[in-house]
């Protein structure tokens, strides 16, 4: 047995959050590792690669049994792990961060031209164009990914830990990470990998393990369960996947861009009509986050009009975009929304304190009634103000967020949320999908990116392709389904063409 | 164009009676044909080193200077007299020098110590509490204290002395006497080597609600500033002493000294001896006017 | 779905009080300190000598209660003691000169200082200098300009003055009343008003604060404008107190004092971290200190050793409390589950 | 459905080399000022006034080509003013009352100031002290125990050492070959070896980097020791070069001079971030202005405002350059997108 790990626990201030987990991966096995926010997969893993010590059980790499790692111990042993946050220096260029704490040295210098050569294999390998000296500042998610993976593969590692690595990639580099793996497989490597998206684990995994609560709830072949089974898994209870009916009436346009330019972006026109959820779809770097910080107000515009409700709007910053009725919900948690040491009352109404207050003093009672209201709306789990942040699960977070935007105080006529589950369960998924279709049918128009075309399925109403800042196709409602969208944001790029 | 006189002089912009004085040798300098400039490098010796080493790669004729650390400049000095500059010392003496202009630290101290002996002698029974507001960090202030403390304990073998602190800003002086007259309410006596500090003191008598007229009170300092010679001036406070610089002399006798020199005379030391300026005496006039007020 | 019963939580039972004494840690050793000095001098514990200490420190308690704000929002003014002198010597000029009456003195004296914090918060907030590097361009710059306005002393600024630094008001010393005023302002700023709020975000992540449409750069120019204007009421207060003012040495190196209070009091240099409570702590602890030394007649060397060991001292308490918190936390937290379990 | 045509983004112009100049913007800085002062003044641009330039400066280069690492790492020692005085107080002692001959006097100098970066290292990577409160009270437990050890002057340490402080070897000043020497390990240890590497990735993320089975703390705690090593080194080099050490000024604000040089040449204050090149320019940058301002005769409060506004202006710079940079970026990407629309 290659890789294994044995009656595992681990708790935090005595609170167990691995209740004795088994799991076993075999050589040559792609295993997904699933669960909802917070049930403990990340723990799992931080145990194996040191990073913490596991109170009880044991770990097998090849032949050796572990009952804890260091980071140290845990490379050393053959593990290899890609981390849910990355782990990159950004003041060193690519090469130096795929050697570092390896580097090829003679004696205590580095050996950097050998590295770059060396990098440079493992990256064409890998299919990525990225040069070793890039600075890691001039890369984007998909490709900081790729040297986190880079980096991995150079130790030869005996079993590779993948923590979520598609979340912050797009369909295209999802597609490219799964064939990496799949090439991986082949070379008899025993994989384990977290994600929450489960198409990825029909198209790639061999055997799947759930995690509820820190426990294991199913384990079994991918090929013996169908995707209920594993929600149901997952979740603790079935979840059904919808799509929202189709609006009828013609209703007004609410919000109009035209001829928008900032970098990265443009000329772009189109519209949103009132109480639509309009998708967002495209390859990494196609300008979507763009698109939305330019409406927002945080990403210079160069050029264009931005009218809601008929009214021109100037939005130089996002103080003025809130105040014209256009609200923002950051893809990157980490940096751009949550505030992790701020309770999560105080992140969810940030912006509306001084609507609350009276004479700039804070009132805890409205403040307290509003955030009970926005918690139950968008069932926020632990439904508590006084919790910092950053204990909250992904998903919850995404909740605070977006409760920011949608609560009493505050409402806002555009709503745009980029990449909203990223790294979300489908527990708060359905939450958060629920919230959109609820402000829609409030007659707010929304805004959404997805990489997952799966989930503009479930919750646009009408999809543009996005592709190198411009619009390359407007798909209705009715043509809306996963293989056009995909095929749309492929041909463009493929093609640099894309006929009717 | 005029031939340069240099003058390095730590704190020379802070201390209002410096800035007389050199006031003074600039308008000497200019009646004689020389330029006098002058370099404040704070308390940074260091700084200090490095405005000389410039101005002796310049060849800067006369190079005058405050030594606060006077054993740290003997190589400065040589090597700006192997350059044939004329190195004058101000207020001390080292060995790489053509003259020492100024006044001598500790019989200066010593001076005001022995006035404030006799003063308590005659007026107090030669009993009393003493409090000395020093300056340990430089050798300057090591001198004066030492000055100070051994000529009041020459003439008031039975004064006390229960504290030795260093202050010499009127915050220092203010802060460190507050504190100490909470521990000894009764001390009568406070000497510092420097009037700011000892100014500062002065506020400090007044706020631990001690009587400003005080008659067994005494506080002496040094240098003759602006504000130590009105209270002097005016009289009838515990302000009773101040050595005061006499800042015109000082001001010609450098300029002088190094237009001697240049001019191949021999001088040998110039010394100007602090004077001191008692409670109403005339002096405290004189001095305040030739500091323009 | 599943709705977990919010049980209203049960009276846990406390254990020692572990977390207030890491909270408090450097208050404990305020308390040793003071222990200390008392056991070594009579005259040290009385309420005269405590007027003394927090009279001696009133002006850095000042201006270290409103920086502790800017610090927290992840900026830094180094500036402040040359502000001190610049915005004193303006005042004790307008009065010694001009003919000010007192009242008209202070105000210039502040405006003084709230002036050159605009200039400060132009820099910093608006134009994204380096605060480090500007701020200590700037304490160059106005120690420069007050000895180039007027480069000697001046003394005796009238009664009132004398009064507002020496005098009291129902039995406290008007400087008491002022330092004690500011820093209740600043806390109830921190913890009461809307802003108080910002300045915790924006110091924490000013990125997030921005695209949570917080006022980002308002609130970090009005703190500088804060910051310089406590220092301006600082140089105020000193000038008041000595009746007079020195331009080369008033306020010389508080800048350094200020900001090692603010960092002794639980402020993250980085931001986003620390309490008023703390930093007033730090201020006495400072100012106890200080006294505490003179007042034995400590000789001046050992003076500089026994307060950068106390510096050393405090860093090492407050390593103990980031070591020891989250164990106590854990263990807290082991009792409650184990009172619910037996319940 | 409707789908329009996009033309694929064609191979990139370059345009003009914003890059560099930002990131060369203090050596414009630099190169101006020296041309101000080349024209103002005839003594100024000569072979024999930048020795000067350099040899006053040299001490205080050895300490920021070391320290620049620190703070790189995300560490600061601000005791290094302190420990300078401190070593070239041990070493002025070893040779002027124990007899030690010069190369045990610049060991034992040397050693002393590792020994102290031991200390500040020991406290700061393995106790997680609070690296600026630690060492700023380390910086008054050194000048005091400095003064206790010998309150007055040392002078006259014979010839040898009067020759490292002062003479030349093959036409340079030995201080020259000493600071040039620091800068290039330096900089050779920051791009060349294995734990220069290591400096940034720790000081970027201290976290990812234990994770990554960096050596952490043991980084940290070498570059304390060398950061002493050198502030050891640099007291030994002042020491020389005064042929004596006085306990009360020596080195005394060095460390904030450093500080001020380190950040000036671009190194971020919380870590990961900078070039031993621009340490370099700064420290020559600083040296000329000093230099430049004395040739001019400028007064001293005018040479306090003029440099205090020259920090300023690097500051602008630096602002300029992280402004200018992207807007110029952004301009040329949404003029290529413009061209390929109307294509
Ligand atoms: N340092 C910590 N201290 C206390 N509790 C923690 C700590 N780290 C994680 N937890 C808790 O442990 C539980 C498991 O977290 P973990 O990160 O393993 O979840 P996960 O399955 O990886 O979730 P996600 O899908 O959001 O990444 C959560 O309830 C979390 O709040
Ligand atoms: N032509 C370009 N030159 C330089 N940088 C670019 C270019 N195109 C995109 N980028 C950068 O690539 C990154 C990805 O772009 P962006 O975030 O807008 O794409 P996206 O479609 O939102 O993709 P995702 O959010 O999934 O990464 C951004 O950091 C962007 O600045
Ligand atoms: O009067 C001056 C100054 O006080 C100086 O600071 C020390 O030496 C004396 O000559
Ligand atoms: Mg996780
Ligand atoms: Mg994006």
């Amino acid at each position: 047995m290659p890789f294994a790990v044995h009656a595992l626990r681990k708790s935090y201030g005595g609170v167990e959050v691995l209740k004795g987990v088994d799991l076993e991966v075999a050589d040559g096995e792609i295993h997904a590792l699933l669960g909802a926010n917070g049930a403990g997969k990340s723990t799992l893993i931080k145990c194996l690669s040191g990073a913490i010590q596991p109170d009880s059980g044991v770990m097998i790499v090849g032949r050796e049994r572990y009952e804890a790692f260091t980071p140290k111990s845990s490379k050393q042993s053959g593990i290899a792990v890609i981390y849910q946050d990355l782990s990159l220096a950004t003041s060193l260029d690519v090469a130096d961060n795929m050697f570092l704490g390896q580097e090829l040295r003679s004696g205590p210098f580095v050996r950097r031209r050998a590295q770059r050569r060396e990098a440079a294999e493992w990256l064409a390998q890998l299919g990525v164009d990225i040069r070793p000296t890039a600075a890691l500042a001039t890369l984007g998610n998909a490709g900081l990914q790729a040297v986190e993976i880079a980096k991995a593969l150079r130790t030869r590692p005996k079993v590779l830990i993948l923590d979520e690595p598609t979340a912050a990639l797009s369909e295209k580099e999802a597609e490219a990470l799964g064939e990496q793996m799949l090439k991986l497989k082949q070379q008899n490597l025993p994989l384990l990998y977290v994600t929450h998206r489960l198409a990825e684990v029909f198209a790639l995994a061999d055997r799947v393990t759930v995690l509820r609560g820190g426990e294991v709830v199913l384990t079994g072949k991918v090929r013996d369960l169908s995707r209920d089974d594993l929600v149901a898994a997952i979740a603790g209870e079935s979840i059904q996947r919808e799509r929202p009916p189709q609006r009828d009436g013609v209703r007004k346009p609410a919000v109009a861009v035209r001829g928008l330019v900032a970098a990265g972006i443009g000329p772009v026109d189109f519209d949103i009509r009132e109480g639509e959820v309009l998708g967002v779809f495209g390859l990494v770097g196609s300008g979507r986050t763009e698109l939305l910080e330019a409406l927002f107000g945080s990403h210079r515009v160069f050029g264009g009009d931005v009218s809601v409700d008929g009214a021109r709007i100037r939005a130089s910053s996002p103080g003025d975009a809130v105040a014209a009725g256009i609200a923002l919900v950051p893809s990157d948690r980490l940096r751009k929304s949550i505030i992790g040491q701020l309770s999560a009352g105080e992140n969810m109404l940030l912006p509306s304190f001084l609507r609350l207050a009276a004479a700039g003093l804070r009132n805890p009672l409205a403040e307290r009634k509003a955030f009970d209201m926005s918690a139950q709306r968008l069932n926020l789990q632990p439904p508590r103000a006084d919790l910092q942040a950053r204990r909250f699960s992904g998903g919850n977070q995404q909740k605070l967020v977006i409760a920011r935007w949608l609560n009493d105080t505050i409402s806002c006529r555009l709503l745009m949320l980029d990449e909203p589950t990223q790294g979300v369960d489908v527990g708060a998924r359905r939450d958060i999908y629920a919230a959109i279709r609820a402000s829609a049918d409030a007659g707010k128009s929304v805004l959404v990116t997805s990489s997952e075309p799966e989930e503009l399925v479930q919750i646009a109403d009408r999809v543009i392709v996005l592709s190198a800042g411009r619009i390359a196709a407007t798909v209705d409602y009715a043509e809306i389904d996963e293989a056009r969208l995909l095929m749309l944001a492929h041909q463009v790029e493929h093609q640099g063409l894309a006929a009717e | 164009e005029n031939k340069k006189i240099a003058v390095s002089f730590p704190n020379a912009s802070v201390i209002g009676a410096v800035i007389t004085s050199l006031e003074a040798a600039k308008a000497k300098g200019k009646e004689m044909g020389y330029d006098v400039v002058v370099d404040d490098p704070g308390t940074d010796l260091n700084k200090q080193i490095n405005t000389i080493k410039t101005w002796v790669e310049q060849k800067v004729p006369v190079i005058v200077v405050n030594t606060l650390q006077p054993a740290a400049f003997e190589s400065v000095a040589k090597q700006a007299r192997e350059a044939g500059i004329i190195w004058i010392t101000y207020g001390q003496k080292i060995e790489n020098q053509d003259a020492t202009v100024g006044y001598a630290q500790y019989p200066d101290g010593r001076q005001l110590g022995e006035y404030a002996g006799e003063w308590v002698t005659k007026n107090q029974g030669g009993k009393g509490k003493a409090i000395i507001l020093g300056y340990e960090k430089g050798v300057w202030g090591q001198q004066r204290g030492a000055g100070i403390k051994e000529g009041l304990l020459a003439k008031a073998p039975g004064v006390e002395i229960v504290a030795e602190q260093d202050a010499i800003s009127p915050t220092e002086g203010l802060n460190v006497t507050r504190s100490l007259l909470q521990a000894h309410p009764d001390a009568n006596i406070i000497l510092g080597v420097e009037d700011p500090a000892t100014e500062g003191a002065y506020k400090a008598w007044i706020a631990a609600g001690k009587d400003k007229a005080d008659p067994a009170g005494f506080i002496g300092g040094m240098d003759g500033t602006v504000p130590a010679l009105k209270l002097l001036k005016e009289g009838g406070n515990v302000y009773r002493a101040s050595m005061a610089i006499p800042l015109v002399q000082v001001g010609y006798a450098i300029v002088e000294t190094g237009d001697k020199l240049l001019k191949g005379e021999k001088t040998g030391d110039v010394i100007v001896p602090l004077e001191l300026v008692t409670e109403k005496s005339p002096k405290a006039e004189e001095y305040l006017k030739q500091q323009g007020e | 779905m599943s709705t977990t019963a919010v049980a209203s939580s049960s009276p846990v039972r406390r254990g020692p009080p572990v977390e207030l004494v890491v909270n408090n840690i450097l208050l404990i050793a305020l308390v040793l300190l003071i222990a200390y000095f008392t056991m070594q001098s009579a005259s040290f514990l009385t309420v005269s000598n405590f007027k003394v200490i927090l009279t001696n420190y009133a002006a850095i308690g000042v201006v270290a209660a409103v920086m502790a704000l800017l610090v927290i929002a992840g900026q830094v003014d180094m500036s402040v003691g040359s502000n001190i002198g610049f915005s004193g010597m303006v005042t004790a000029i307008a009065m010694a000169s001009w003919g000010a009456p007192a009242g008209v003195g202070v105000l210039i004296g502040v405006g003084t200082g709230a002036l050159v914090g605009l200039v400060n918060g132009v820099l910093c907030a608006y134009l994204r200098f380096s605060p480090i590097i500007v701020t200590l361009g700037m304490l160059s710059v106005l120690r420069g300009a007050t000895l180039l306005i007027n480069s000697i002393e001046i003394a005796g600024l009238g009664d009132t003055f004398f009064w507002i630094g020496n005098g009291s008001l129902l039995g406290l010393p008007v400087l008491l009343w002022v330092v004690f005023a500011v820093f209740l302002l600043s806390a109830a700023f921190l913890s009461l008003t809307v802003w108080g709020r910002y300045v915790y975000a924006i110091g924490v992540n000013p990125q997030a604060a921005f695209l949570a449409a917080l006022p980002v750069r308002p609130v970090v120019l009005a703190l500088y404008v804060a910051t310089g204007t406590a220092a301006g009421l600082a140089g105020v207060l000193l000038v008041a107190r000595l009746d007079g003012a020195s331009p080369g040495s008033l306020g010389l190196q508080m800048e350094l004092q200020t900001l090692t209070i603010v960092l002794l009091g639980g402020v993250a240099f980085a931001g986003g971290r620390g309490r008023i409570f703390g930093v007033f702590t730090a201020w006495v602890f400072l100012g106890v200190l200080d006294n505490g030394l003179v007042l034995l007649n400590v000789p001046p060397f050992v003076q500089l050793v026994a307060s950068g060991l106390a510096l050393v001292f405090a860093a090492s308490l407050d390593a103990l409390g980031t070591f020891l918190a989250p164990r106590l936390e854990q263990r807290r937290r082991v009792n409650e589950q184990l009172a619910r379990a037996t319940a």
